[in-house]
């Protein structure tokens, strides 16, 4: 992975101590799912508030072992070892919640959080708005999602289709490793739930980083160009950022300077930056491994459609998983947008010009 | 099963999986229901006279509550004529700290708690879903989704626990919530982590007109309890001191790091489901005249009766009891015919900590509508509004369709 | 309720007796509750395995009446009340439809469907793929959705974003009468799992019909032209069909030939009519009630881009709720898109010619 | 709770919601894990051989399934070793109708009830979810969301019931899988329609890290049947013709309209969750080591030596087993080394009965995606395959990862 560029834009500290990245010697490589378990750690030191739940956390460390350690280093009331119960854990977060905790609950993979629906929408998303906000429910739930990984079935869904639909929730999603920190930080100090959406195959992905000064990371809501360009700007988030940075230096060979803006906060989403983008090079692939149908790229399209229609030279192309369930293990990777895809897609783009055209425009 | 001889030449080291964790029988409720009334049991006078002024007053409430649906004042009322005891008595076992989770049939409970019946019925009158402030009351949000504030009490009571502070949780819910998973998640967590929380059914018969023998064939509902290792008991939820009783103990015992209980309460709901229902399609008068029979307020008058303590110094319990009765159900109806203050830009707060750009642009939106709209009002303009300010019941609602 | 019409395109026969409509004086204005009771009357007397299971939609006949006097007619065995827990009831209907039954299944509101999430989204809607076409699951799920009569929290919901998003599904949702009983028979009828929203609003709604010679209408997949026009497409379905109706009603008084389309089938989506009407237009709005970010209006106004990208004089736009917990009853009607809302879309559907507009096209 | 005085002068009419709808007492189940190795009760000796040559063929199942992980043949194995009593006794007790309902770690059961191994472990594999026909087999497909088969096994069981067939579903769940709340609604709908369906609860002491007694407080979980009012049953895991007797009462039961049973099977998981776990994270060897010295093939050997039934007529029935068991995993091996024939194609068919518009274009793009890239291929193009054919497990991702 060599995502670590943090983009343009002055980045904002997080509460970790920001530092002048680049000149410390402690920066060495580090996976994302390291990242994710110091920034639990630096969030339970700072705030005895926050406590960490779910599925195997505790003496386990999370089956991916992000957690890994906590339950020694803060005992087993901090980060606990819950029943098999997605609603009961989350649900129990929300009581903890309003009794001023921060809780972070893990669900253990994507497909497993679906039993916690009810609470995550009834609940999670509205307590604030039901009690004009004396209820705040400073909650994240942290979810391994997308494929990549050889799982078996219910073990790669790309659920974040449902978690944007839901108004009240935060949807957040890293993809480098000072992200993977920065974001879960700013997820936890919010004040508002978050749905905090890991991409299981980027977790043994790394980026050269030091646990003790973590770079500093664009606030909630800001999407971050990750490479610049000027032929076509391709919009992803998550597992598709490295596959999108991948598609672009490919694409150079061909002639295209494409532009990957890394969208990192479905909700709120940041228009500024993703219709500046689009604005400057006048044409758009949303990439996500999550369905086409009903997908978060429908929604990106429409509303970077409805901002930028008249500087458009081609309709926004959508490059998604299949609709279809998610494939097994041996099939996968015929289902998971590619380079190869990203590149038929930037073909589409209408290149030729369009007045001579025949169409109606 | 057939019980084959077994003489135990076979013993193995019982290994940690399955040393049964707790003694079964102590959990297990009663035969009968837990009762008081009747009984010659000792009981604190201050306390009956207490339980019968709020029971007449949470009658009155209820059915003032009802007449305001009819005059359009709440959109829908769920009453809890009948089961006043339960409500009542949960409402008094608790302190101060504690907090209360009530479902969406529990106003009452939290008006006997002292929450200003204004606000409790805020989500019912349709100005807004809660109208309380959770946290200064210690009363949850009223739970439409069934069962799912139990796992909150439970969470909430953990999370006093954790901090070391006293507080318990008292969650309320149907004989019909106990079918759904949350129940079955939320008594597991809380026996598995000790939490000081009291799970009440109300078991009134019916989950609108389902009867509880489509519910559930366990025995009685309390003999959930041992299955998540806590104590289950009975208790005729028509008898007050008897709920108290029951709620006040197990209220202690969580308190004290004792753990969870299970309450069930055998009552029933004298009114329809809501003010929308229509209980004879499912009922037959027969059933309800029976329960009339065991209103828990005559029930505790008799009982007050042979005390010799409905009068007191001159003063008639009763008369002051309906008087104060009144004095709530009056104020009750002036201020709810009051039109609430409404301000449609408020959709929009209270989404978020701040509002996001999508709900700022909407907020635009609807503010220029809005403006729009009084323009129009003054021009007398065509363009109509599409609902009525005060919608009614499902069954009102033809008028309503296009 | 004007919606009778049955629009363009020839009607195939569902499963009832076809009739020459108009014909039979047995006509009369009927409530599309009514029709839907009909349907499933009519089915059940067809094919016995077809079961009712739900809460209440025994003795009471459903809280909306749906499914009065469903059981008296075919025994308690074949028209069930169960007990309250709705994963319960949607996973015994998996179940009874591995054995070969045709399970119709009542959620009595739309936000108490979301209990049974995990039920539809891992195995309704893949029991059929993971299993290589062995387990069809013909269950017909009927949600009333969405608002407008006066229901309190929990009761309004517009859940279809989170079920367009499910492959495996078919969405389906009738505004008319004639839609409420040929739909609902064709999605029983059907061995796919179906996901029915019924529209609560219209629910008394009434239409001139004939339940003894019920009118043919269009297979599951195929979108109505329910009003031609030639100034722009409205793009509809369910509750917002006759909120369109109007607006086109009205708009013919400021000049505008509006021409709307009642989608009837979310998943599958018909592209065919769609298309051909924009096309024909060159403007559209997409209408309906549940909220904009992430809901169906997105993906509806991507794919209309996508393919009609050279016939558009100006973006799609959208016309929805407002991406908040949907309001308490005083004030839902400033949350439902009615006919101004529409209307004020329509104005900004950029009439002036967008040749005259200095943007970059 | 303190137990006061009552004298019983307050009786009401027992309306119908609370009258017990059982007695509690049967349903509960017995102190000690039912057993029968050992005991010297009476027992079949055909069906302790077979069972015997079905757990030495089950290890070397389990062991045969694990191996081929480490080969990468298989992408994950939960083996079930140490849990053969269960595995096996599932599948004995039952007939050619019934239906089992196996969860992710129970393919052994389905293999002991004749299923071809290779299309019971296509799922592990990866080829595809599930690599049998339920219907012509009457083996579900292996759950992976957890307790979420139970519903669909009530629900079998109460359409065959409605049918007038004799059908009896066993469903298979772990301990942690208890705690989830679609096991509370399994057996509350089995229980009120009386559903022909038996509950095999393997409590194996641990749900991945987490030990029982962070799962649930219960006294056993056999317990939690009183609170559906159905019987609850415990029995040694280990011993299988005690799993067996067990399992086959409650079987036969259902079958004859006596409704469902809950069956907890202490047993114990000596292998680690999956190859790709780390059991030495969670727990002790002593506390396996205690299990090894339980384990159901040894038990049941010496029951058969006690009985001298171990060499018949000059066969050794242990070289038999061994044998057969061999000749199994030399099978297995042997078809599970062949590569898959894989499909891509396949990924449209049956989502739906027939493909919608959108899979139709869907699918011609892949296959114009496998058309470039064969060509590419040919051609050594630099596009790479983003991902390996044989995608291994978690640990084994990092490979995987870019
Ligand atoms: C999750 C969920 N499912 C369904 C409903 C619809 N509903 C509202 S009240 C009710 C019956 C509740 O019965 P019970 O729990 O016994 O409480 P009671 O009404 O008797 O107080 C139902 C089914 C709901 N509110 N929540
Ligand atoms: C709904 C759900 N939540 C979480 C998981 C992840 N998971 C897989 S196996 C497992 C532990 C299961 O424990 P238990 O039920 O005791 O069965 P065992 O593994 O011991 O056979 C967990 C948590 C899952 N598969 N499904
Ligand atoms: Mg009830
Ligand atoms: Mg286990």
């Amino acid at each position: 992975m060599s995502t670590a560029a943090t983009g343009s834009g002055a980045a904002r500290p997080t509460a970790a101590p920001a530092s002048a990245p680049g000149a410390d010697p402690a920066r060495k490589p580090t996976p994302l799912a390291q990242a994710l378990g110091q920034a639990l750690r630096d969030a339970m030191a700072e705030d005895p508030a926050v406590h960490v739940l779910g599925e195997d956390v505790g003496t386990l460390g999370g089956v991916f072992r992000v957690t890994d350690g906590l339950a020694k280093e803060f005992g087993e009331d901090r980060c606990t070892d819950t029943p098999l119960a997605e609603a009961g854990i989350l649900g129990a977060a929300v009581g903890m919640a309003m009794y001023g905790l921060r809780p972070v609950v893990e669900m253990q993979f994507d497909a497993f959080a679906y039993p916690a629906f009810e609470q995550l929408v009834s609940h999670v998303a509205r307590m604030r708005n039901r009690t004009r906000g004396a209820l705040p429910l400073p909650i994240t739930v942290r979810v391994p999602y997308g494929g990549g990984i050889g799982g078996v079935e219910h073990h790669s869904d790309s659920s974040e289709a449902y978690y944007i639909a839901t108004p009240g929730l935060h949807v957040l999603t890293p993809a480098t490793v000072a992200d993977a920190y920065g974001l879960l930080r700013q997820a936890i100090a919010s004040d508002d739930p978050v749905v905090f959406l890991e991409p299981k195959r980027l977790y043994w992905a790394k980026d050269t980083w030091d646990p003790a000064h973590p770079t500093p990371v664009e606030p909630i809501g800001r999407a971050v160009v990750r490479r610049a360009g000027t032929s076509a700007t391709l919009l992803t988030y998550g597992p598709s950022v490295p596959v999108c940075l991948e598609a672009a230096e490919a694409a150079r060979a061909e002639g295209w300077e494409l532009e990957v803006v890394d969208l990192r906060s479905l909700v709120p989403f940041d228009d500024e930056t993703v219709c500046a983008s689009v604005r400057r090079t006048g044409r758009a692939i949303v990439v996500h491994e999550s369905g086409s149908f009903g997908g978060p790229g429908g929604e990106i399209a429409a509303r970077v459609t409805e901002r930028c229609f008249h500087h458009l030279e081609a309709p926004v192309l959508r490059v998604a998983g299949f609709d279809i369930p998610y494939p097994p293990p041996m099939l996968e990777r015929h289902h998971l947008p590619g380079v190869d895809r990203v590149l038929d897609a930037v073909d589409r783009l209408q290149w030729e010009s369009r007045w001579t055209e025949g169409g109606g425009r | 099963m057939t019980v084959l001889a077994q003489p135990g030449a076979y013993r193995p080291v019982p290994p940690p999986a399955w040393r049964p964790r707790a003694e079964a029988a102590p959990l297990l409720p009663d035969e009968e229901p837990y009762r008081l009334l009747g009984t010659g049991a000792e009981l604190d006078a201050a306390l009956l006279k207490e339980l019968y002024a709020q029971l007449v007053k949470g009658r009155r409430y209820n059915q003032q509550a009802t007449a305001l649906t009819k005059q359009g004042r709440l959109a829908v009322y769920p009453s809890s004529t009948g089961q006043e005891a339960c409500e009542v008595a949960a409402a008094l076992a608790l302190r101060e700290q504690d907090w209360l989770f009530p479902s969406y049939r529990d106003t009452l409970a939290a008006v006997a708690r002292g929450l200003d019946p204004v606000q409790a019925l805020t989500l019912l009158r349709g100005d807004w879903h809660c109208g309380y402030d959770p946290r200064a009351t210690r009363v949850a949000p009223l739970s439409t989704p069934l069962a799912t504030q139990l796992p909150h009490a439970v969470g909430l009571a953990h999370a006093a626990r954790l901090r070391g502070d006293e507080v318990v949780a008292l969650a309320l819910v149907g004989d019909g919530g106990t079918s759904e998973g949350d129940f079955h998640e939320a008594l597991n967590f809380a026996a598995v982590w000790q939490a000081p929380v009291v799970f009440l059914v109300q078991n009134n018969g019916y989950a609108i007109s389902v009867p509880l023998a489509k519910q559930t064939a366990a025995p009685t509902l309390a003999h959930k309890a041992v299955g998540y290792g806590m104590p289950g008991r009975l208790v005729d939820g028509n008898d007050a001191p008897a709920v108290h009783a029951v709620l006040t103990e197990a209220v202690t015992r969580a308190r004290r790091g004792g753990g969870p209980t299970l309450v069930e309460a055998v009552t029933y709901r004298l009114d329809a489901h809501t003010n929308a229902d229509d209980a004879t399609r499912y009922r037959d008068d027969a059933e309800v005249d029976a329960w009339r029979a065991h209103d828990p307020i005559t029930l505790l008058e008799a009982e007050l009766a042979s005390r010799d303590l409905l009068e007191d110094g001159g003063t008639d319990l009763r008369v002051t009891a309906r008087d104060a009765a009144e004095a709530l159900a009056a104020d009750l109806r002036a201020r709810m015919h009051a039109e609430p203050v409404l301000d449609p830009m408020a959709l929009f707060d209270h989404v978020y900590a701040e509002r996001t750009g999508q709900l700022r642009e909407q907020a635009e939106q609807l503010r220029a509508e809005l403006a729009a709209h009084d323009d129009a009002d003054d021009a007398d303009h065509a363009h109509h509004a599409d609902h009525p300010d005060h919608p009614g019941t499902a069954d009102d609602a033809e008028g309503d369709a296009r």
